[in-house]
């Protein structure tokens, strides 16, 4: 050993890493992505291992702190969920400064926290849950489950001095519309390591009461603290029961995958609550809205049947009054037709009379006239002419015999001195007897001379 | 000679017929010397009382044709 | 020449036939002069009797078509 | 002219067809003068007797359609 | 004019029917003056029934609608 | 008029056609006077039946809304 | 009437949905007056069933029932 060795005190040691570490480190934080192996508080102030992992060998290790203000402005900003991110098993991502405490060593002082690497590493648990689910056939069986329409009893899983458990119950019993209901309760830790193997004890338990609905309710809680609601076992044991699931697990987000799995679920236990006596309550509505419709529906009908009733009662009356009377006006009319009709055939009748009449004088008195003018103008003009002719004729043949007369009579040669004789009145000129002592006659133009003849002397 | 005397009653044809009897007479000279002044006599008076006959008869038709005016021309 | 009357019941076709036997007569000069006047009197006659027969016929139709009014224009 | 009475059995129709008959007769001249103013009668008496007739029947008529009173205007 | 008389058996249309038929004989003039009184007769006597039919139809339906009251203003 | 009945089983709505049938033919004035009186029986004894059917359903139907008393105004 | 009866084993939303079934038929008019009043009937008698169902007042749930049962499924 040389005693050129420099000796340090450790204190002179720890200062100079303090410094150095103060020196080059302090203005300078870093992003860090750990698990959290174990987590502890106090007075406010969290302390953390965090280790880092690999092939599940730990390669890395370290302390981490954050100091009770830092942990409530950082716990506000998360609303709160920064209580459920810091817990063993979590993988966080964390804004932190090293540090050189001289007595306590090397730390990372926690400066502030990024959830999403957690919620991330939830989600994907989730999941990995819900197929695990499918696959074994129980992510529906709930689903398939039948819900009555009216649920009165009701088995209730949850912490009792909770909030929402008391929410729950309150809201189902002081309510206008249906407080008929029966609650069986099964008190489980809601909350913590112990909540999954008391709610799955719970939900087994109320497998056995005649009860229509299991209600799960928790009163709400950071992102982390539902986080027991993604667990495997409690999701198995809620699509196994027989008895449908109704979940109120107070959250805002995202479902837990008791929501999931569950028959029904309803953001907080005071919907649960709602949703159950507002199903009596639509349902008593409903039924109260279908007879109502029923009897208003019959009622209308009959109504309106006898509506139709007295139309068609009144267009019988009408059509009937209506046949009647135009029956009647037929009557009327087939009078007034025949009454015409009589009364055209009697002035036809009338009219042809005076025709008839009035042709015959006509005809009479043109044959009247004819005759006048025909018949005896011309005999008669003709008896005229004829008798006139006749007067003449004989006017003509009597001066014809008197000429004959005139010529004729010997009286004008008697006149101027000759004589005529005659013995036995024939001419004596052509008497061929014996003349003498014949008696001789001679007439003078006044004288008729008888002598005797004496001689005869032929000249 | 005595009056000859028609009948009035004689008819116009008989007058005419006794004259042309007397005129056929007169022709064929059949009369005697004593009926030839009476025979003409009776001719004349034949003759006569034929034209008169006529003229009667002619004055009657023509008081039937024309009853009361003559100047009526056309009496129907 | 004695009056002639007419048959009151002759009828109005045997005057008219009677006076067309007067025109054959004459027309055949079948009538003797004594005769002729008597004729044509009766031919007048017959005329006569004709006319008032068609007058008295025309007048009569009147009178049965107009039966009391004659100012009436149209009886019927 | 003696009096015409008509069979007061007579039918109308009967009654126009003499009418018409007579008509006809007129129409052809088949007829007298004689008897032509009977016949002229005789269509009178036959218009008469049918107008007499329609008179009746029309009386008949309306004794049959309106027995009840005239100044009831709509008798339904 | 002798009694006719309508066969009480006969129904309203049967009787519309004849008295139809006698309105249309009527106005095609196919009937007679005769005839004619009988018919508008028996027309008549058509209508009366018809009508009596009429009144005794509607008094029945009166019957039957209005049973017992008539101030009972709906009928049925 | 012959009794009519109707067949007890007859059901509301056949009730209504033939009552409706009865009614159009009545409008159409498809229906004789000598039918009428007979359909308008019939025609009543289905609006009887119809209104009986009518309101014994409307009754029931009350009877069904307030079983016991009339004062229930609200049935549940 | 007859009467009607509901099947003990009746679900009420069953119910519910029967009552809403006569509800739609009534609304489309699918029903007749014969039916109508055994419709309302069963309608109240279905309103009745779910009614005693939502009054009645349960037995508390404190025993444990025959975890094994088959009625379980059923719970009413």
């Amino acid at each position: 050993m040389k005693d050129n060795r420099k000796i340090y005190p450790l204190a002179a040691l720890n200062r100079s890493l303090e410094g150095f570490i103060r020196d080059n480190f302090a203005l300078k934080s870093f992003w860090v992505i750990a698990e959290i192996t174990k987590c502890q508080e106090k007075n406010g102030h969290y302390y953390l291992d965090l280790a880092d992992s690999k092939d599940g060998k730990r390669v890395a290790e370290m302390s981490a702190n954050m100091w009770f203000s830092t942990f409530n402005r950082v716990n506000q900003d998360l609303n709160g969920e920064l209580v459920t991110i810091f817990k063993a098993g979590n993988k966080v991502l964390l804004d932190v400064r090293i540090e050189f405490h001289t007595i306590y060593g090397l730390k990372l002082n926690i400066l502030n926290v990024d959830p999403t690497i957690t919620y991330g590493e939830i989600e994907k648990q989730k999941k990995a849950t819900i197929e695990r689910l499918k696959n074994e056939g129980l992510f529906v069986l709930q689903k398939q489950l039948y819900l009555p329409a009216i649920i009165k009893k009701i088995a209730l899983i949850g912490s009792p001095n909770t909030s929402g458990y008391r929410d729950f119950l309150s809201e189902l019993t002081s309510n206008a519309i249906y407080t008929n209901f029966k609650v069986k309760e099964f008190p489980a830790t809601v909350q913590g390591e112990r909540a999954i193997n008391e709610v799955v004890k719970a939900i087994q338990n109320a497998q056995n009461y005649n009860v229509d609905v299991i209600v799960l309710v928790r009163g709400g809680g950071s992102k982390m603290d539902l986080n027991v609601f993604n667990e495997y076992a409690i999701a198995r044991e809620i699509a196994e029961s027989k008895i449908p699931v109704i979940t109120g697990i107070g959250h805002e987000t995202d479902e837990v995958v008791a929501d999931i799995v569950a028959f029904n679920h309803q953001i907080t236990p005071t919907a649960v609550a709602k949703f159950l006596y507002q199903r009596a309550g639509v349902f008593r509505s409903e039924l109260q809205s279908g007879f109502d419709a029923v009897i208003k529906i019959a009622l209308g009908m009959i109504g309106q049947f006898k509506d139709e009733f007295n139309h068609t009662s009144k267009y019988l009356v009408h059509y009937t009054q209506v046949l009647l009377k135009d029956e009647n006006h037929q009557m009327r009319d087939i009078l007034h037709d025949l009454r015409i009709a009589a009364h055209d055939l009697l002035d036809d009748q009338r009219f042809n009379l005076n025709l008839q009449l009035n042709q015959a004088a006509n005809f009479a008195l043109n044959f009247v006239n004819l005759k006048k003018s025909t018949e005896l103008i011309a005999p008669y003009e003709t008896i005229q002419v004829h008798a006139k002719n006749t007067i003449e004729r004989n006017r003509i043949g009597l001066k014809n015999q008197e000429e004959l007369l005139t010529y004729l009579n010997p009286e004008s040669l008697l006149k101027k001195g000759y004589t005529l004789s005659t013995i036995e009145n024939i001419d004596v000129q052509k008497y061929t007897g014996e003349l003498l002592g014949a008696e001789l006659k001679t007439l003078t133009d006044s004288r008729l001379i008888i002598s005797e003849v004496k001689s005869v002397k032929e000249q | 000679m005595k009056e000859i005397k028609l009948d009035p009653k004689l008819k116009y044809d008989e007058a005419l017929e006794q004259l042309q009897e007397i005129v056929r007479l007169l022709e064929r000279k059949e009369i005697t010397i004593d009926e030839l002044a009476s025979k003409v006599k009776m001719a004349k008076l034949l003759v006569d009382f034929c034209r008169e006959k006529l003229d009667a008869t002619e004055e009657e038709i023509n008081k039937i044709i024309r009853p009361e005016s003559s100047d009526e021309a056309e009496p129907f």
